[in-house]
């Protein structure tokens, strides 16, 4: 066991495969000598140098579509928005090129692209620099969308996202990025895609969650542990694919499900699958399909109101609740 | 820039390949054979032809939603084509691209683009692929006049320069986007003066001189190919028919299509083989006819081309993954 | 009685608003001497001119920039794109501008625009000019999203929505366009948002949909009907603000739902409204929450393939049938 | 055109208020007071200060992420921009903007942004605004140098020459986009050479000299507001302060900073003060002490605010609808 930051984790995962082949290269604002806005690419410049990590002009479309283009023509490009809200700058060229060029094209064209983007609240950046936009990627054919909550995680699931020759929506959490966690040096290998992880066994209720909701989540099934609720935390760790089976078994076992994700509630990846919840596993449940998600409001900048506005562990300790 | 004479007579052929692909397509399309939207290219000929010519077949292009002609001179076969116009399971894109989104890999045919502007960085990243590769490879990148108010132009061309990727912009000015007049849609006479705001050379010639285009884009390829980074040539150029089929052009002021119509780029080609003995009427003639039935062979790929099975519409969402279909 | 088509409710909207107030204008892609891609703008231009109903370069963040800026200065501005796939170039605009603006700046600042978009499949556009975004905009607190399905309710909504003081997003379906309908001359009037339609009454399941898809439900709950079942079919006419109230009394009715529209079923918007249901009505269901939608691929051309992947009556009468 | 003294007195004023402000708020966001991003705009107050001089109160500004110095010039009071830095309820946005989002209404402030090159197309659109109107007023779009990179850059010039909107568009050229140096960003010097491409005019002038950002933003100012579209000015300036606060500035070529300070635009004008004998060193010193006691007064202000109620974080979401809030 050692300990590693959810950045390191990403950062040694962009390390080996840029050793392992000459394609993967790295591109975004600032990610050069600088070594990113939040540090995540680090000490890499200076390891690859201008060719393979470059810093690019402030233009979103541009360094998605160079991705796109790149990867149509061979290389495995890693690139990174310094916030998921750029997205909205860059967006046609994820969705209506990455996205569809394969299918568009009758299969002639892969597009093995990674687009890094750091999503979510916490650090004060008010409306502009906090959302959770993944919701918008899984609701896009063609596209994949990978959410890690650690660094193992983030290591094995961006080794095998760079590898994928598909486009890879690979999302970030701001808040995570400085957390350290025990890391197996035996097993930072590659982590398949559609595989979640059950982070704690439990019989009662099944919580469904991702990213930095893990651990609230962990925390919350602590508390109401001492009240005899034995809850099963699923961790999705890639949103599409989706482990629909692991969420089946667990549904099956406990036939309670609470939603958790920082996204505003309105239109949240988790409606997503509570509706496949409803639709396909409406006979298993003994209860409503709880959801925790951040209120339906752009994320305020001062610390109380971003707060207040943002999931926590009691709001989700009290969805938990609400079911016994 | 030397042109041989096989060189010139391939190139008369690529012309009139694009032509009578693109009357044929006018013609099926009024006859209900191809649906959804189709944008011919009819009297740009000399453009995506001279600046294919430049290139090797492990070059690249991207292309837009005006797409056959780029597709054809860059070695497109008409079968494929046609039949992908057609929505056919031998199309280029088994049926699900159409006329707007076809590509061909083994080509470099970066595919035609249904996003006014999409293509500008799709070349920039096919540009940084040659570079990272350090290979000798170029793209041409076409795009229309209106599509250069697109945000995405600036990016592309911006990036291109600081990289020096080599990209040639192949601008082609046909003077609308849809019925917006150049003179509406920017407060620029010249599109190449653009090239100015990245440093980047810009220059503007006859885009219905095939031999103009030919030596413009060859020698920019030339640079590219050297690493001495992009450029910007517009080739002012005119489109005979609607913006798509179907379009009635309330918004041409009367005598400018006729006035264009004396330019077309492909008897220019003819008149010089005739004046320098290079192509009797004759051999002219026959080489229309070898065209003519070359399309007529597409359609008939085309027609008995079947439609695509329902199943193959689950298909190449991703490379691993085929969800479910209808239960119906 | 009178007959009026989609397009004409829309334009005719318009054309009462902006002979009502100076600073109602429209602009947009070839919607000036043009009439617009689809002809929904007409002859306004032959009305208002050039300073009021404007073409402009193909330039989308540009389009809805200034729409942004000028509703932000006290205009109303109606700025139309040319399909709803383009949003994806003028995304930033509209979300973390026009929807945020409001919040961002304490309430200092109001954009009373409507954005026009055509959206859906069914014209052999593929996979670039057919898609249906709506579950993005409703995911943006700030946004109200509109979608009427025929020329009285197209009217109505409009005229609301150019008064509206916040930004609306305004979804028209293409296939609808042509398509005439009765209107009423003397109700000719604005309609409130988040007020749906009750469009058949019914018993025995619930279709909750919109758009489009009101007709093939509407066909649907014709041929169930025959054997017995009787459908209630809810036209949504706004998404956000949504019409719980009806849905709720709706659902205490018939306890069964089945969800309709063109979406990509994946992340669409009936999986958010399916949610709501399973978490806030979910003891008064006694089945599944059946959702119908399109295939989780991009629309391909062939027109073929474009009506299997499409949802249709079909599609709805056998998600109906299998909650009996 | 003529400055009076009473003018340059309060261009002066303004300069100090920027100056000191920003001081503040680097020491208060080192002290933990302040959450979030700030960037701070100490070294080219001219800029802003010198454009604003021309503007009347219902004249219009975009400003951008580094806005403060924007906020103040174009009259935003001092008191509530630093409680909205604190987050507090007094503050410009209730304190549900900070730093990177503030706006003034009743000011014709429409925002600081925190993307970059957002703000041009809105500005663009409040020139749209005032030509529908038909008034005379104008507006001015701060920006970055490395935001003329964005694709909005160039689709808002375009816009703003071919509709010939009231917008002068005045960019903040201080060599850098965070740590990206203007020569590794794009491939000129002088980015009013972007005007040509919208048969704009542009001008290149030094920025940290209060008279030449006046007298260039006033002939510009006079054109729009006469109909005759819009400019393009560059101003040439730098930025004491890492990009934000807490940015160790590790791009930075040893001695670049020091050659700034020196010309820093403060002095200068104090200087000419002297030497016209306008002002004398005490009249300076008591200015400079007023100014002194407003920051104070401002951050005694931002201190006694409350802290926003948790309610008020569920309004102004819509103008008509506010949500449930939490249960907890
Ligand atoms: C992003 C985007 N905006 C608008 C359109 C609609 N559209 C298709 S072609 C076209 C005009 C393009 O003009 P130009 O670039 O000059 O090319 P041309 O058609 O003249 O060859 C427009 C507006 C589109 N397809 N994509
Ligand atoms: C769309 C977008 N991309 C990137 C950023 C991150 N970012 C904030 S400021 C900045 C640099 C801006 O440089 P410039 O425009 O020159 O302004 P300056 O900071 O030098 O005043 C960047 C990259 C952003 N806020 N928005
Ligand atoms: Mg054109
Ligand atoms: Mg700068």
């Amino acid at each position: 066991m050692k300990k590693m930051t959810y950045a390191e984790g990403i950062r040694e995962a962009m390390r080996t495969k840029m050793k392992e082949d000459p394609n993967v290269i790295l591109f975004g604002e600032d990610v050069g000598k600088f070594g990113g806005c939040f540090g995540v690419s680090g000490d890499l410049w200076e390891q690859f140098c201008d060719d393979r990590v470059r810093d690019t002009p402030i233009s979103e479309g541009a360094i998605v579509g160079a991705a796109v283009g790149s990867a149509a023509c061979g290389i495995k490009p890693i690139a990174e928005l310094m916030f998921i809200d750029f997205l909205t700058v860059g967006m046609d060229q994820l969705v209506n090129q990455a996205a569809k060029m394969k299918y568009m094209f009758g299969g002639e064209i892969s597009i093995p692209m990674v687009l890094r983007v750091p999503a979510g609240g916490g650090i004060g950046g008010a409306a502009q620099h906090s959302q959770s936009l993944e919701a918008w990627a899984t609701h896009v054919p063609g596209l994949k969308v990978v959410y890690p909550s650690n660094a193992q995680d983030a290591y094995g699931l961006l080794l095998t996202s760079i590898d994928d020759p598909d486009p890879v929506v690979f999302i970030e959490n701001k808040v995570l990025y400085a957390m350290q966690n025990d890391v197996d040096e035996n097993e930072m290998k590659a982590i398949p895609l559609g595989k979640a992880r059950v982070v704690k066994e439990g019989s009662d209720v099944t919580i469904i969650t991702y990213g930095r909701q893990v651990y609230d989540s962990l925390q919350a099934a602590e508390i109401v542990a001492k009240d005899g609720i034995n809850v099963e935390v699923i961790d999705l760790r890639s949103l599409f694919p989706l482990d629909k089976e692991t969420i089946v078994k667990s549904i099956e076992k406990t036939h309670k499900a609470v939603l958790v994700s920082e996204e505003c509630k309105r239109g949240a990846y988790t409606g997503d699958i509570a509706a496949m919840i409803a639709e396909e596993l409406f006979y298993e449940l003994d209860g409503p399909l709880m959801r925790v998600g951040a209120l339906n409001t752009p994320i305020p900048f001062s610390t109380e109101l971003e707060n207040y506005v943002m999931p926590n562990v009691r709001d989700i300790e009290l969805a938990v609740r609400s079911l016994f | 820039m030397k042109i041989t004479n096989e060189q010139l007579k391939e190139m008369y052929l690529t012309m009139l390949k694009i032509r009578k692909f693109e009357t044929s397509a006018m013609d099926l399309f009024a006859d209900g054979k191809i649906p959804g939207f189709v944008h011919l290219y009819i009297g740009e000929e000399a453009v995506a032809t001279g600046a294919c010519a430049n290139l090797r077949e492990d070059d690249y292009i991207t292309s837009t939603h005006r797409g056959h002609g780029h597709i054809i001179a860059k070695g497109g076969e008409l079968n494929y084509m046609m039949a992908e116009l057609f929505g056919k399971e031998d199309g280029y894109c088994n049926g699900k691209g159409g006329s707007m989104h076809i590509a061909d890999a083994t080509k470099g045919i970066l595919g035609a683009n249904g996003i006014v502007g999409a293509g500008h960085n799709i070349a920039v990243g096919s540009g940084l692929a040659i570079q990272t590769k350090k290979t000798d490879q170029v793209c041409i990148c076409f795009f229309g006049d209106a599509s250069t108010n697109q945000g995405t132009f600036h990016e592309a061309l911006n990036l291109a320069s600081v990289w020096k990727l080599p990209v040639v912009f192949v601008c082609e000015n046909n003077g609308y986007g849809i019925s917006v007049s150049q003179e509406r849609h920017q407060a620029i006479t010249d599109i190449s003066v653009r090239g100015a705001s990245y440093n980047m050379p810009g220059i503007t010639i006859d885009g219905n001189d095939l031999f103009a285009v030919y030596e413009a884009v060859g020698e920019a390829v030339a640079r590219a190919r050297k690493g001495q980074g992009p450029t910007l040539i517009e080739c002012k150029t005119y489109r005979w028919r609607g913006h798509f089929e179907g379009d009635p052009t309330v918004y041409r002021p009367e005598g400018e299509l006729e006035a264009w119509l004396k330019k077309d780029p492909i008897p220019r080609v003819e008149k010089y083989f005739i004046e320098n003995e290079l192509m009797t009427e004759e051999e002219i003639k026959e080489m229309n006819d070898n065209v003519d039935k070359m399309v007529e062979e597409a359609i008939e790929f085309a027609e008995n081309s079947p439609i695509p099975s329902l199943e193959s519409a689950l298909k190449d969402v991703y490379s691993d993954i085929v969800e479910e279909g209808r239960v119906r």
